[in-house]
This record gives structure tokens, sequence and C-alpha cells, in this order.
């Protein structure tokens, strides 16, 4: 869509797991403002793509692209400006949400102040949780504080697995609200959901699971 | 040879059935190297002859 | 790239099945040469050794099984190695098929020893520094070898015992000279084992011999696994295929 | 950010984890009391005979509670993800495994040392050795911490680790108990203690520049399932 080259380009994907084809010949280019929703059965690979994507796998043939440059000369820059949300919790139990989250920022080497922590547990609807320890939270309410890195950690593009698990029906409407607000901004966004996606903007759909 | 006879070299003044015993399972060690070497080609090769067979099955539909 | 073209070629399956094919019989026909007629010579045709009498002919086994068992973990480390920095298959499957090999001659070298220990000590079990720094060698190899069944996936297996055979290998001169230093702090004034140095030379010859022969033995033994492993890694392939039904 | 912040952020986390559960840092420490108080069972109350294996004794129960305290240094943080947030961080891995483990120390090495001249005093260990007993197991413990860290980041991914990491890993404890107890018995004995003393600080070194590689290169493995 933008003249500019494409941030994120695939060419020529493939990988096995267990001498079964999970993908093969899978060639994609996302840039600005893109959502690419990544479907398919159950173990039909879209878990490992967005692994492989992220950096944690390194199963698979074919080249990716950040940029024009090869991923593998750009890891570090692709991880600044790269966001993963895995199956994982992503939290500690005993700390509590704040604590958390304050780790997982300065982890990625960005030192975020107290305040803006405090609005993005505000925004993902935890603000009265803030000091509880995260065992007496639900399960919902610890997929949102996972969900809270989206708004403190500054990235280009989102990395979503199964970002709407465990989170009820208002939450999906929400989570796909800031998914919009994000791409409108410039951002990319790729996700694997099995929920039917319902977003007031052209989606792409990929489907794994030798269908593509 | 060191030895008068062969009596005197199973012998070795009392020391035979240790050097003795030492050698064979040395001997018997090495051999079972060997053994399980030929026995894991010859899995393999099984293993390609069966996956061989199955290709040529599929070809001829 | 030019340069490096012999060793993406060195490190294709297909290319070193054919190269060591070749090589098998020079390696296995002076191996067992070397290995038998040191043994008869060591045996039959060698004085007895005035200290220890003719237990000391132990050494011509004992010798070559520890310091051949000592050699393939170095060169399993460097297998390792290769295989972490290319991400050479090949380098994987020496590195695995060495690491039995390496383990029954370790064992070898430990049962030698301890019945060596017999006559000379009266015991059968001597903490002898050179005995023990076997055992610890032993050990690593056990280590090893059950990391690599722990894991299902044989690439994440192959990449994590590369990790420890390094790890290993930086270790090993520490634990080798750690053990020397605490077997001469107990007994400083005790003889030391019979080293190679001090032993006469017509003694020396056949275990040279010996321990030529169990490098050559282990070479042979490793090219076995490594082809045997190379047929059934590649057992889809077509130039496999063709080898096994050409047969 | 600097290094050291995000480096202190990260024990930061790990020491309130920890101290929050409280198990994860007693348990090395009752298993180091009652396993020690069992040796006098077993080998008998007399003074002189313990007092010659007090040191082999303490340094061997050391050496295997660091060890069982180390299988849960990253198995915690794989099983609820966020050991994949430390490796997808955009600064180099050494730092941040540099400060998890020595966070881990913090919690499993260094109470061990300081408890261990009420052990030594059950076993009947010379007061002379005392002083160097403690400083040979603070130093003795962050090498092994560092050894240990490697196996457990090797076997984190595997269900039956906590086996496994103890075949891997003693074989490279063993320089480390040599010349630690070997302190501990020179002391005794009014011979140089140093020496051995220093070698071990000497192993912290090498321990500590290397291993963090080794730890960084085992944990990108053993996620890479």
């Amino acid at each position: 869509m933008s003249l500019s080259p494409p941030d994120l380009k695939l060419h020529n994907l493939y990988s096995e797991r267990d001498e079964r084809v999970l993908f093969a010949g899978l060639s994609l280019s996302v840039s600005a403002g893109d959502v690419v929703q990544l479907a398919g059965p159950n173990g039909s690979g879209k878990t490992t793509l967005l692994k492989v994507l992220a950096g944690l796998s390194s199963r698979y043939e074919g080249d990716i692209y950040w940029r024009g440059e090869n991923l593998i000369t750009q890891r570090e820059d692709f991880r600044q400006h790269s966001l993963y949300l895995g199956h994982g919790s992503g939290i500690k139990a005993q700390l509590t949400a704040l604590e958390n989250l304050r780790w997982s920022c300065a982890v990625r080497g960005q030192h975020v102040a107290d305040a803006d922590l405090h609005r993005a547990l505000t925004k993902v609807g935890l603000g009265e949780f803030i000091q509880q320890p995260c065992y007496s939270l639900s399960a919902g309410q610890q997929r949102r504080v996972n969900l809270a890195r989206l708004f403190c950690c500054p990235a280009q593009l989102w990395l979503l697995d199964e970002p709407f698990t465990a989170i009820d029906q208002r939450g999906v409407a929400e989570i796909e609200q800031w998914i919009c607000d994000f791409a409108d901004n410039g951002g990319m966004v790729l996700l694997t959901t099995h929920h039917p996606l319902s977003l007031p903007r052209p989606l792409r759909r990929i489907e794994l699971g030798g269908a593509s | 040879m060191v030895f008068a006879n062969l009596q005197q070299l199973w012998q070795m003044d009392g020391h035979g059935p240790y050097v003795w015993f030492s050698f064979a399972t040395s001997a018997i060690v090495l051999c079972a190297l060997v053994f399980e070497s030929r026995r894991r080609g010859r899995n393999a090769r099984a293993l390609a002859a069966a996956a061989a067979r199955r290709r040529r099955a599929e070809n001829q539909f | 790239m030019a340069n490096w073209q012999w060793f993406h070629k060195w490190g294709s399956p297909r290319w070193f099945y054919q190269f060591s094919g070749r090589l098998l019989p020079w390696l296995a026909i002076p191996a067992l040469l070397l290995l038998v007629g040191g043994c008869v010579w060591g045996l039959a045709f060698v004085p007895a050794d005035f200290k220890q009498g003719n237990s000391f002919r132990i050494i011509y086994i004992h010798v070559p099984a520890a310091a051949v068992a000592m050699g393939g973990y170095m060169l399993m480390a460097t297998a390792a190695a290769v295989h972490l920095i290319w991400r050479m298959k090949l380098a994987a499957i020496v590195m695995k098929s060495a690491a039995p090999i390496g383990a029954a001659l370790t064992f070898l070298a430990l049962l030698t020893g301890a019945v060596w220990g017999k006559p000379t000590w009266g015991t059968w079990w001597v903490w002898d520094a050179r005995i023990t720094s076997v055992l610890i060698l032993f050990f690593l190899y056990l280590g090893l070898i059950a990391l690599h069944q722990a894991f299902e996936n044989r690439d994440a297996a192959a990449r994590a015992c590369a990790v420890l055979a390094i790890v290993g290998a930086v270790n090993i001169p520490i634990i080798y000279w750690s053990v020397e230093w605490w077997y001469s702090l107990h007994q400083p004034a005790s003889i030391k084992f019979v080293g190679e140095s001090t032993i006469h030379p017509t003694m020396l010859r056949p275990l040279m011999a010996t321990l030529s022969g169990m490098y050559l033995f282990f070479g042979w033994v490793l090219l076995l696994f490594v082809r045997a492993e190379i047929i059934e890694r590649e057992k889809n392939t077509r130039w496999v295929q063709a080898l096994v039904s050409g047969k | 950010m600097g290094t050291s912040t995000v480096m202190f952020a990260v024990l930061r986390r790990d020491l309130q984890a920890a101290l929050r559960r409280g198990s994860e840092w007693s348990n090395p420490l009752l298993f180091f009391l009652m396993v020690c108080s069992l040796f006098p069972l077993g080998i008998g109350p007399e003074r002189q005979q313990l007092a010659v294996l007090a040191p082999g004794i303490i340094w061997v129960v050391a050496l295997l509670a660091s060890m069982m305290a180390t299988d849960g240094l990253f198995r915690g943080d794989y099983d609820d993800a966020t050991l994949e947030q430390l490796l997808l961080s955009p600064l180099p891995l050494y730092p941040l495994v540099l400060a998890k483990t020595f966070g881990h120390w913090l919690v499993s090495g260094l109470p061990l040392s300081l408890l261990s001249p009420l052990l030594a005093t059950i076993l009947q260990l010379p007061s002379e050795g005392l002083a160097v007993l403690m400083v040979s197991l603070l130093l003795g413990t962050a090498v092994l911490s560092f050894i240990g860290a490697i196996g457990a980041a090797l076997t984190v991914g595997l269900r039956k680790g906590g086996l496994l990491l103890s075949l891997i890993v003693l074989p490279l404890y063993i320089p480390v108990l040599i010349f630690g107890s070997a302190a501990v018995k020179s002391a005794i004995d009014g011979m140089a203690y140093l020496p051995p003393l220093a070698v071990l600080a000497a192993l912290l070194m090498a321990a500590l520049a290397l291993a963090p590689l080794a730890i960084g290169g085992a944990l990108r493995i053993s996620v890479d399932q």
C-alpha cells in the first residue's frame, strides 16, 4: 500500500516438525498499517511461524528481511522495534502487576516512569489491581497484565499469539480496537487467533496448514 | 620369546590371570564396538531400503 | 567464497560418505596389524619389569585406551565447536557417534587400570591421580550421552551436547590438574604410577605400536558409526536409496 | 538505560520473587543442615574422627545443596514464559544471565556459607578452620552456582531435568570441591591455606567470565525446541 519498501518481508519460508510440513513457500510482506491474521487448525504452525519471526526458533528455511536487510544481521534493531506476546502468562505470580511490568520494560532496556506503567495498567482495566500479587488475579486479568506491555514498550511490530484467550467478550472488542488504533498510527500487527476478527479496517488472512 | 614355553607365558609368574583377563576384556570391548557399528549400518540400510520401496510404490500410482 | 568451497563440500554428508568409503581399508588394516602386533610384542617379547614383574604388560592396552579416550573427547569438542559456529550437520553426526566409542574406551581404561592395581598395590581400586582422572572423564562421557538421549528433537540435542562438550573440554585441564595436585597433596613421596618416560625404551616401542593402532582403530570405528548415521538420516534422499537398492 | 541498571532490575525482581516464596531459599539451607547432622549418626560421635572428616563432609553437602538449588534457576521462568522476554531483549544476554545467576547465588550460596560455622561446630571442626571454611564456601558456592547454571540452562526444557542436571554438572564441580576442602584442611593443620583459596578465587573469575556465554547459548537452544 505505502510506497516505501515493506518493513517485514518473508520469502519462501519453509518449516517442518516431526517430518510433517508446517508451511512451505510462504511469502508475505508487511508494511506500516498492515494487520495480518494467521489462521489455521491447531498444530498448523501458527505459533511456530510467530516464534520464527520473533527469533525464538531457528528451525526454518527461507529468508526474512527487516527493512530491506536480512533479519539475522538486524537482530538487535528488530528486537528493539518488535514486541512478542506468547502463549504463557509472561508474569511472575508472586509479584504485583506493577513489578512485573517494570521488569518487562527494564529487560528491554527501556526506562519507563511509574506514571506510564500506571497508565498502561489502567488502560487494560487493571487500575485498582496494581498493588495486588498476580496470583490473586483471574486468568483473564493476568493476560491483561501481559497485554499492558503493549502500551508501555514502544514498538512498530506486534507479534500476538492468541491474544484473546481467557478474555471476555467486552475485552475482545477492546483489544480489536487497540489493534486498529495501533495500525492506524503506522504499526504492524501479526496475530494468530481462532476468533472471527471484526475489524473496521482491511485485514489480510493467511491460511496455514497446507491451504496457503 | 622371553618365556621358555607356552606354559610359562600363560602363568607369567603368577601375574598371568590379571594380564590375560585385561587383554581378553579389551578384545571383547573392541570387537563389540565393531559389531555395534556393523549392526547400526545394517539397520540404517534396511530403513533406507524400506523408504526406497515406499517411494517406488508411490511413483507407480 | 571460493576458498570456503572445500569446507562446504567437505561438510556435505554425501561427499563425506564416498570419501570415507575409500578411507576405511586404509584405517582398518593398519589398525588391526598395529594393535595385534603391538600386543603380542608387548606380551611375549619384552622383558618383565624388575619392580612390578609381568603385570606391567597391561600398560600396552591401558595407556592407549586412556589416551585415545581423551583424544576422542577433544575431537568431540572440536566437532561441537564446528557444529555450533557453522551449523554443519556432519559435525553433529561425528560428535554423536564419537560419544559411545569414547565411553567404551574410557571404561576399558578404568577396567584395565583397576586390574593392574591388584597385583601392584594389592587392592582392586587405587585412588591414583591418573585412574581418578579417567573416572571423571567417564562421568563426562556419560553426562553427554544422557543429555543427548533426553531431547526428543535431534537438532536441539546436538546443539545442547555441543555446548556441554565445549564446557567439558574447557574443564578437563582444570580437572586433571586439580586431581594431580590433590593426589600429590596426600602421597607426596609415593612412587608415581609408571609413567611412559620412566620405562625402558625396549618396553616403549610396543606401546607406540598399540597406541597408534588404537588411534587408527578409533578413526575406523568412528567412520563406521558416522556412515551408518548418515544413511539413517538421509534415508529419504535419492542418493541413499539408489546406493542401497544398487547394492 | 545502562546495562548496569538493567542488571540491577533483573536482580531486584529475582530477589523479590525468591523472598516472597520462602521455599526457594530455605530448602537448600534445611537440606544442608539436616544432611550434615546425619553424618555423625552414621560415623559415630567421637570428636577426633569427626574433626578429621568435617571439612570434606561440609563441602560435599554444600556442593549437593547448591546443585539442588540450581535446578529451579530457569525452570520457573521457563514455565511462566518470562524466560522468553529475557531472550528477546535487544540487550546482549551476557549481563542479564550474569545478574540472574548472581541473584540466585545471593539466595542459595550466600546463606549456606554464612550458616557453615554453625554446621562446623556441630561436626566438631577445629576452630582454626571456621573462618577459612566460610571464605572458601563463599567463593566456592559462587563458582558452583555459575557452573550449575550452565547445566540448568541445558536441561530447562526437559521434563525430568533434575537427575540429568546432577549427572552433567557433578564432574565439573570436582575442582571446586578439591580446592575448597583442601583450603579448610590446611587451615586446620596450620599450613598455608591461601594458595587453595587463591585458586578458588581464580576459578570464580574464570566462571564469571566464561559461564554466562555458555548459559546464554544453552538457554537459546533450550527455548528453541
